[in-house]
């Protein structure tokens, strides 16, 4: 089988985990079959939440991507075999072909490829998709293709140029043939292959696209089908009876039935999960962790351990953000980044499940990562050399700010770091703030605050979104919520954006990244894993290595 | 009686209104803002007010609260946050831009779990309360009194979290002792209704039902000792039917009061059995949306809770009136 | 039926206490009510059960049915029903002699009715629970023919108790305990709210029940007049002790202890010379009250005015006849009507039930106005409005020539007139707060219409009590803790202790023994004498009413049938229904 | 007669209370919940006096220092949930902190936030109840309304919404919430909605006692409003009021502790009884002992404060005794 299970609680360092490019003929169907692997049954899934959008141009979260695999095809995607992704075409051939100094990029679509109805995917339906996302109401999906295909460097600019299907036809994008789609950037685009495996680039039916209604019930290209989908508490899918699997290499269509339900409480569809009772047995999370309260009791006893699978989550990084227009001063970010008591942050999460200690910017999963610390201090800290650099500011500082979403872990959390600041002679005020509009306090406006805890994550994994769109003084209080401001650091990274090639654009971003690290304009914390739980007679759960959740793409009935 | 009903509903409206309005209030007067929220977190500030403009929340307050109340009576269209239109038929709470979902669809597909757990809860409420309170007026100072005054005591101080989780734990994930959790609609398996809520109620009823012991307990002392319990002990009922039925029915008034308020607050939806339980019920709806600040379904849920108090309220005075023909309805 | 080897009660060495939780020193020390005291009744036998309030009268009678609450009474001797032991007797076996074979009529009628029950359902169940075989029907049936035979409408059963008057309630009470034909009546005061005819009435159904199922009643009563006429066999109780039991001619007028013969002579009869010092068991000799009172104003009391002791008691304060005195208080045209209960709906509107019907009386300072009748007449309707309690339907109420038909909404006006203007209620247990003790009963009118202080008021109850046979020792007690009696007194203590100017007493001796009853009368016209206090004074028993009363209405149906002079009433009576009442008088 | 008054006198006639006092105290159960009510309100006075004799403080994160004392997990490494010598009740997972002193200081907190809370109730709820049940007509119904509005609003939602409006407006962005503020808040809004139950049950059982006959006695005698209210009718009521006011406690110390679930109860680091027991229901399957501690001492206090209660009820009631 695929994927790992979690006999690994406590992940030592994870490899570098990249996703490679693919070939052509890694591209062609069907997917490399699971070893063990059983056809039929019915695979539930219980989850804390619905889905709020199933659009595919609206699809903007991990864990939607990655179960959306079901029911949605992209121009590429990425093959998982034994728990490492390959980039390869999807509805594509391949993963594309650039030309022009990658201002130019060609796909072809594969033969056999239908919708549910039995109609074929055509060109012209994946161009649409595509021009929807420059529509009003589709604010919520990436805005890559509208920011690239017009060349503007955000989407209101972009949609100023092209407002959507209903200015017509936009030019950038020709089919010259129902299977040929060719893009026209006008700068050079290296990630365009990535892009592509996005939600946002799965083709849409124009006869088909209900507003609203489409948001609720997709038509389906890939080998599930949805029959009923009840907001907010079930979703049900079936085999579509016209997808092929010679046309896939990424999906199988093992289960004859998957049946989601939503708002159960993850402690308790984990403990269900755990117990095998009703229909744990048969049952997966793909949207909740493991919690907290059933660690202990998942190593304790090896039936239920196995049945936990960990992983990485994805590219993702949490960091402490560190306000770089309030803590002005390298120096005390400096200590920030000694004193920080990663080893006690993490005791109050969990433990090593929560992920492993972080020393980069970026994360292990990103194409070219290269391991730094440039604070190296023990995990718990080095109070002497905090003091030190302290003691280097300009000014003397004794009071910071520290804002957090208010939850129960998260205020212990606080009081660890307001454990370590103080012992540095630093007084830390707490500011529990409101989990709903967290990010807007923090982030918006003129936010009073010094000091929060965030995720940072990649829209995919290459580090070409990681500092160009978070770390430029020009970028609004939105991308650069830290307000780090590098005039050297600006002017590199204007250059990268102009390299075409790939390889060289992330090498290039690779190495800058220890440059601002320099500054210490952060304090990376963790490499975030997940645990999630499956039930006894499910097999084929791993973690997704891009997505961060067990992908039901990938899933059999073990027992059927 | 006609002319109470009447008085009745108009204060109900009344209070509807006043609450409607003060929640509207409250969540203006928050600091997170709901397009925001709905637009998502990468919305630049043209963007948020497109999606404001398409919410209606760039109008004033009360033109929101006007339109809100014009939609509850006669239906409206409502923008969704692209500006599609959005029918909404009356009763019209408005459109959860979170669920992306009509409210009253949204309290309608939770509705019937929290009925259904009310409904058995109130049951276990009241056999439980008022039969320890009965026991223990009659044994009074006894052990038996001692031991039911602790039992209740201990549903008193012990939390529904904790209490909800040590008891799955104990009886459904280690043990099978008792069915799993969980909602199946009555209609469509009686047996399996009764069975995935006989724990959520056990809990929620054993929790809930100190008050009732207890102050049963003690409106029974009180009237015990009336003439016309001895004069019905005279009449040849013995100590424990005359206290059933005279002692019970002048202890009963404030009982009923007591019933009505908590009836109220059970239908209103009960967040924290809701969610121990994995049930979906409107106290979840209401809390996720207060936590996720849905302003649409907090008031929709504030409403139904609302009307469901007020309505019961009502009840518990009627019955009281009935019960003690002395009392004249006000 | 007994059977015929038993007495219907065979009552030997009883003795019962009451523990009382709260006193000084630890250890729930118990108050012996009723000491050692053997009788027996046999079946068709009427056993009088006399004695001062708080004698225990009451008690032996809740213990012949073992009603005493086993925690808190002790109950040692033995007590047969038709050969069935009770003390000690399982709850079962009681149940079954309750209500069947032994029935019992409780003395306080309106805390004894269930408040939630209407009167005939209360009656049915009585039926039914010992004719299980019967429906709910019949059981309804037999409840209104038994609510009939007591002169209540059958079509008053779907009402509740707190709708009747005292008199009524009384009847109803009766009605339950004869429902079943018992073989035992134990009837406690079940007649002390009726008035003379009804009396009779009623004591004629006990002599027929007597007479067609030999049904033995010990009749518990401190009604020398009703005991003369009904009883075979007397049994003189005090302080809880035996004094004398005999042959009831022979106690009447023969008795051999001083105490009995002290006990009859107090009663008032429709002989006595009116107005005159009535003796007491205390002081047979009878000598006007102790001077000096604790006074309720704080300017200082009325200088006492000391009566010589042969001076007949002159009402002085009377005005002549023809010299126009204003009255103190005066009601004219009074109509009072209650809206029936039912559905509010027109048409289908029961009619208001009339209580008092368009009656005028004045009353003037000094004198005492006896309103006499019938039970259900109007009387207690009557007294609430002038008490500003009740607001009249129709018609003016005036006291002191001020109009107070408001003060029944008013509490400013209500305040004022109550400095002036104080009830003695029918019911005492019902109109005493059952959470406060005697001393906060008795001094709350001073704490209203006063500034005296905690102490000052507290003698003052002491005075007040001790004219009322009571003493600084109940002080502590609550209303539960009395007898029926002792109630009544306390509330009379309650009324007087603001010294009105106009007392409006219902039926304020009804529940006291002969003995108490005089003190009582004794005392109120010692007030009158001395501060000149008006009265308007409730009763049926006729007697007393001509001892005490200057004018006298009668009062029927709601409405006034014949007013007049105190002689002219009972000398020349007017009115046919006067004339029956007299008549009727035992 | 003379006889009984006589055995009746030597007792003496003693005012109400201390009539009650007297038959409390002989009450060994009422006594024993009276000695542990007093108990826990000494040690919670006394806290920072027996934490200095013990030597730990309740805010500092020992088991965080110590790696010999938690588990990578947070979860400590000795048995029982880290009792020891040092540690007498544990450490608390995840933090590490000595649980006795968290346990002494959080009995303060909740304890102050209780009682406070329960008194402002009690006062409201009983003036208002029995006012409203005595007073018919306007009075009854705009009580009716406002009881109606209170109950209908749902605490919950105005603490939620409420506490970032008094972050935002009334907290300086650079300090920390006082803990006064957040007591007060607490306070504030338990006692606004807490009064609601006990004066509609309170209404209603005077709107049955108006009807008695002792009311219209009263009123004859010329007691103005006031004085029914407080000295007729209110004696009455004790019942019902003590039933409410002994089982708030153990409410409002709990719905505290599910506030600060949601983050809107006492912050960190003040240490809350309620807050420990819901982390002890989150730890409960890996640290049992955790949950012990303040489930037991809990549970003790209720127990005695009801007991209490029941004792007090029976001790002020004329009609009942042992
Ligand atoms: N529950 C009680 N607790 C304490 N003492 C009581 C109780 N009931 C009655 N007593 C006392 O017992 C004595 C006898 O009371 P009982 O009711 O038998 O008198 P009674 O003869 O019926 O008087 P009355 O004619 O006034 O009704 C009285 O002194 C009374 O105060
Ligand atoms: N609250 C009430 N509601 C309805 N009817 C009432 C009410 N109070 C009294 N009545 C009725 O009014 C009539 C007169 O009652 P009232 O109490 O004045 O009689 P009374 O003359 O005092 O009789 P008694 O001698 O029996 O006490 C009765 O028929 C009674 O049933
Ligand atoms: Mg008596
Ligand atoms: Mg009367």
């Amino acid at each position: 089988g695929a994927g790992k299970s979690g006999d690994d609680p406590a992940p030592k360092e994870t490899a570098p985990l990249t996703a490679a490019l693919g070939t052509a003929k890694d591209s062609t169907g069907p997917a490399p079959a699971i070893d063990g692997a059983r056809k039929g049954g019915t695979i539930h899934i219980a989850n804390p939440t619905g889905y709020a959008h199933l659009d595919p141009q609206k699809i903007y979260a991990g864990e939607t991507y990655n179960t959306s695999l079901l029911w949605g095809r992209q121009l590429t995607q990425y093959q998982v075999v034994d728990g490492k992704p390959t980039l390869v075409g999807d509805l594509a051939t391949d993963t594309g072909t650039s030309s022009d100094g990658g201002r130019t990029w060609t796909y072809r679509l594969k033969d056999g490829i239908a919708w549910e109805d039995g109609k074929p995917v055509t060109a012209q339906q994946v161009k649409y998709g595509i021009q929807r996302t420059f529509a009003p109401g589709f604010e919520l999906g990436p805005t890559y293709w509208p920011e690239w295909l017009t060349g503007s460097p955000d989407r209101t600019a972009a949609v100023k140029k092209y407002g959507g299907p209903k200015d017509g036809d936009l030019d950038a994008i020709e089919t010259p043939d129902d299977k040929t789609i060719v893009f026209h950037f006008p700068k050079p685009q290296a990630d365009v292959p990535y892009m592509a495996a996005q939600s946002s680039s799965s083709p849409v039916r124009e006869d088909k696209d209900t507003g609203t209604g489409y948001d609720i019930k997709p038509l389906a290209t890939g080998p599930y089908r949805i029959v009923e989908h009840r907001q907010n508490q079930r979703l049900t899918l079936e085999r579509n009876p016209h997808w092929k699997p010679e046309t896939d290499s990424i999906r199988h269509q093992y289960a004859d039935r998957f049946e989601f339900t939503f708002g159960k409480k993850a402690l308790n569809t984990s403990q269900e999960i755990l117990a095998g009772r009703g229909d744990g047995a048969s049952s997966v999370t793909t949207r909740a962790d493991l919690p907290p309260e059933l660690f202990r009791e998942t190593e304790r006893d090896p039936a239920k351990r196995k049945l936990v699978v960990s992983g990485r989550q994805g590219a993702y990084v949490n960091d402490l953000y560190i306000k770089n227009s309030r803590v002005t001063d390298p120096e005390v970010r400096k200590a920030i980044a000694y004193l920080f008591p990663r080893q006690q942050a993490r005791q109050v999460m969990g433990g090593p499940r929560a992920g492993e200690f972080a020393t980069t910017l970026s994360s292990p999963a990103v194409v070219g990562w290269k391991k730094y610390d440039l604070f190296p201090a023990p995990p718990t800290g080095d109070i002497a050399k905090a003091k030190e650099h302290l003691a280097k500011a300009e000014k003397p500082v004794t009071k910071l700010t520290y804002a957090y979403e208010s939850d129960p872990v998260q205020d212990r959390l606080a009081q660890v770091l307001v454990d370590a600041f103080g012992k540095a002679g630093i007084t830390l005020v707490t500011k529990p703030l409101d989990p709903a509009s967290f990010t807007h306090q923090v982030f918006r406006g003129p936010a009073p605050y010094d000091l929060w805890l965030s995720t940072n994550s990649v829209d995919w994994p290459t580090p070409s979104t990681l500092l160009p769109d978070g770390y430029h003084s020009k970028l609004d209080a939105l991308s650069n919520g830290i307000r780090y401001n590098n005039p050297a650091v600006d002017k590199e990274l204007e250059r990268i954006e102009k390299i075409g090639d790939a390889g060289q654009k992330a090498a290039a971003l690779i190495d800058l990244e220890q440059v601002v690290m320099k500054d210490a304009p952060v304090v990376p914390f963790l490499y975030p894993h997940v645990s999630q739980v499956r039930g006894e007679n499910i097999g084929g759960a791993f973690i997704h290595p891009i997505y961060g959740s067990i992908s039901a793409a990938w899933l059999y009935r073990a027992d059927s | 009686m006609l002319s109470y009903v009447l008085r009745r509903t108009l204060q109900a409206a009344a209070v509807l209104l006043a609450i409607t309005a003060a929640a509207f209030g409250l969540f203006y007067a928050a600091p997170s803002d709901p397009a925001l929220i709905a637009c998502g977190p990468k919305c630049d500030t043209a963007q948020v007010e497109a999606v404001r403009h398409s919410m209606g929340l760039d109008q004033p307050l009360v033109a929101q609260y006007v339109d809100y109340l014009g939609g509850l009576v006669t239906g409206r269209t409502i923008n969704d946050v692209d500006g599609t239109p959005i029918e909404c038929g009356a009763p019209c709470l408005g459109y959860s831009y979170t669920l992306h979902q009509p409210v009253t669809e949204a309290i309608a597909d939770h509705l019937p779990v929290t009925l259904s757990l009310a409904v058995g809860a109130l049951a276990v409420i009241v056999v439980l309360g008022v039969g320890t309170g009965l026991v223990s007026a009659l044994r009074r100072g006894s052990r038996t009194d001692r031991m039911l005054s602790a039992f209740t005591l201990i549903g008193a101080s012990v939390q529904i979290y904790f209490l909800g989780y040590a008891l799955q734990y104990l009886l459904v994930y280690s043990t099978d002792l008792f069915p799993l959790p969980g909602y199946v609609p009555l209609a469509d398996d009686p047996g399996g209704w009764a069975a995935g809520l006989l724990l959520p109620w056990l809990v929620l009823g054993f929790v809930n039902a100190a008050v009732f012991a207890r102050l049963s307990r003690a409106q029974l002392l009180e009237v015990m000792h009336e003439g016309y319990v001895r004069t019905a002990r005279g009449k040849g009922l013995s100590a424990r039917r005359a206290h059933l039925k005279y002692t019970a029915r002048g202890a009963a008034p404030p009982l009923a009061q007591l019933l009505g308020l908590e009836a109220g607050a059970l239908f209103g939806g009960a967040f924290i059995t809701e969610t121990v339980f994995g049930l979906g019920g409107v106290g979840k709806l209401a809390v996720d949306a207060v936590v996720g600040n849905d302003l649409p379904t907090v008031v929709g849920t504030v409403l139904l809770a609302a009307l469901c108090v007020v309505v019961f309220v009502a009840v518990a005075d009627l019955v009281v009136a009935w019960l003690d023909p002395r009392v004249r309805l006000a | 039926m007994a059977e015929p080897d038993h007495p219907a009660l065979r009552v030997r060495d009883l003795s019962v206490s009451f523990t009382r939780a709260r006193d000084a020193h630890g250890g729930a020390d118990a108050v012996p009510a009723v000491r050692e005291v053997t009788f027996e009744v046999a079946p068709g036998e009427v056993l009088g059960l006399i004695g001062e309030s708080g004698s225990g009268k009451s008690t032996v009678g809740l213990a012949a049915l073992g009603l005493h609450d086993a925690a808190r009474t002790r109950v040692t001797g033995s007590i047969q029903v038709g050969g069935t032991e009770i003390v000690g007797a399982s709850e079962k076996r009681l149940c079954a002699v309750r209500g069947s074979r032994a029935a019992m009529v409780f003395q306080d009628a309106l805390a004894a009715l269930s408040p939630f029950h209407t009167v005939g359902a209360q009656l049915a169940e009585a039926y039914r629970l010992h004719h299980p075989g019967a429906g709910r029907a019949a059981a309804r049936e037999r409840a209104s023919e038994m609510l009939e035979r007591v002169a209540i409408p059958a079509a008053r059963a779907r009402d509740y108790p707190h709708q009747f008057s005292g008199g009524m309630r009384q009847r109803v009470m009766l009605a339950m305990a004869l429902i079943n034909s018992p073989d035992l009546l134990i009837a406690d005061e079940p007649t002390t709210a009726l008035d003379a005819r009804v009396q009779r009435q009623v004591l004629r159904l006990l002599d027929e029940l007597r007479r067609e199922h030999g049904t033995a009643v010990l009749l518990v009563t401190h009604d020398v007049g009703v005991v003369a006429e009904m009883a075979d066999r007397m049994l003189v109780l005090r302080g809880g002790r035996e004094v004398e039991q005999g042959p009831a001619e022979k106690l009447l007028t023969a008795a051999s202890e001083p105490y009995t013969r002290a006990l009859i002579g107090a009663a008032p009869t429709l002989r006595t010379e009116p107005g005159t010092r009535l003796p007491t068991v205390d002081d047979p000799d009878p000598s006007p009250a102790p001077a000096r009172a604790p006074s309720a104003r704080r300017d200082g009391a009325a200088p006492a005015r000391r009566s010589g002791r042969e001076e007949p008691a002159a009402p002085t304060t009377v005005p002549a006849a023809g010299k126009p005195v204003p009255p103190i208080a005066e009601v004219r045209d009074l109509r009072v009507e209650f809206p029936a209960r039912g559905p509010r709906l027109p048409g289908l509107r029961r009619p208001p039930l009339q209580a008092v019907r368009g009656i005028s009386l004045a009353i003037a300072p000094g004198e005492t106005l006896g309103l006499v009748g019938e039970s259900g007449s109007g009387k207690s309707t009557t007294a609430r409005v002038l008490a500003g309690l009740q607001r009249p339907t129709a018609g003016t109420v005036r006291f002191d020539g001020r109009d107070i038909s408001a003060a029944a909404r008013s509490t400013a006006l209500r305040r004022e007139l109550s400095r002036e203007v104080q009830l003695v209620f029918q019911d005492p247990y019902a109109s005493l707060n059952p959470r406060r003790t005697v001393e906060q009963i008795v001094t709350m009118p001073l704490q209203v219409h006063t500034r005296q202080g905690a102490a000052e008021r507290r003698e003052r109850a002491v005075w007040l009590l001790e004219r009322v046979g009571l003493g600084a020792e109940h002080l502590g007690r609550y209303p539960h803790e009395f007898s029926g009696g002792q109630r009544q007194r306390v509330g009379i203590a309650r009324a007087l202790a603001v010294e009105p100017r106009l007392l409006i007493a219902d039926e304020p001796v009804s529940a006291l023994d002969v003995s108490v009853q005089a003190q009582v009368l004794n005392l109120l016209m010692d007030l009158r004498e001395k501060f000149g206090l008006s009265l308007l004074f409730v009763s049926h028993d006729l007697a007393v009413v001509r001892h005490f009363c200057d004018r006298i209405a009668v009062l029927r149906g709601g409405e006034i049938v014949e007013t007049g002079t105190r002689d002219e009433v009972f000398d020349q009576p007017s009115h046919d229904y006067t004339r029956e009442l007299l008549a009727a008088t035992l | 007669m003379a006889e009984v008054m006589a055995e009746v006198k030597s007792s003496g006639p003693a005012g109400p209370l201390v009539t009650a006092a007297r038959a409390l105290r002989r009450d060994r159960v009422g006594m024993a919940a009276l000695g542990v009510v007093l108990l826990c309100a000494v040690l919670a006075v006394c806290a920072p006096l027996i934490a200095a004799l013990y030597g730990k403080n309740p805010t500092e994160h020992y088991g965080q220092n110590d790696p010999d004392l938690l588990s990578p997990e947070g979860l400590p490494v000795r048995p029982n949930g880290g009792i020891s010598a040092d540690f007498w009740f544990g450490i608390e997972p995840g933090l590490g902190r000595d649980v006795l002193t968290q346990l002494l200081y959080g009995m303060r907190t909740s304890l102050l936030i209780a009682l406070a809370s329960v008194a402002v109730i009690a006062v409201i709820g009983i003036v208002l109840g029995v006012t409203a049940g005595y007073l018919s007509g306007i009075t009854d119904r705009v009580f009716g309304f406002i009881c109606n509005v209170l109950l209908a609003f749902p605490t919950l939602l105005l603490l939620l919404a409420l506490s970032p409006i008094i972050q935002t407006r009334f907290v300086s962005p650079g300090e920390n919430e006082p803990a006064w503020m957040q007591f007060a808040v607490l306070i504030a809004v338990f006692s606004a909605f807490g009064w609601v139950p006990l004066a509609m049950v309170l209404r209603t059982t005077v709107r049955s006692l108006r009807e008695r006959e002792f009311v219209e006695a009263a009123r004859a005698v010329g007691a103005g409003r006031r004085h029914i209210i407080f000295r007729e009718l209110l004696p009455n009521v004790w019942a019902p009021v003590l039933v409410h006011v002994t089982l708030a406690v153990p409410g409002i110390v709990t719905a505290e502790a599910a506030l600060s679930f949601l983050g809107v109860g006492i912050n960190e680091p003040i240490p809350d009884w309620g807050r420990m027991i819901s982390r002890g229901s989150e730890v409960f399957y890996d640290d049992p002992t955790y949950m012990v501690f303040p489930g037991v001492t809990i549970l003790v206090f209720v127990l005695a404060f009801n007991l209490l209660g029941d004792a007090v009820r029976d001790a002020i009631d004329p009609r009942t005794a042992r």
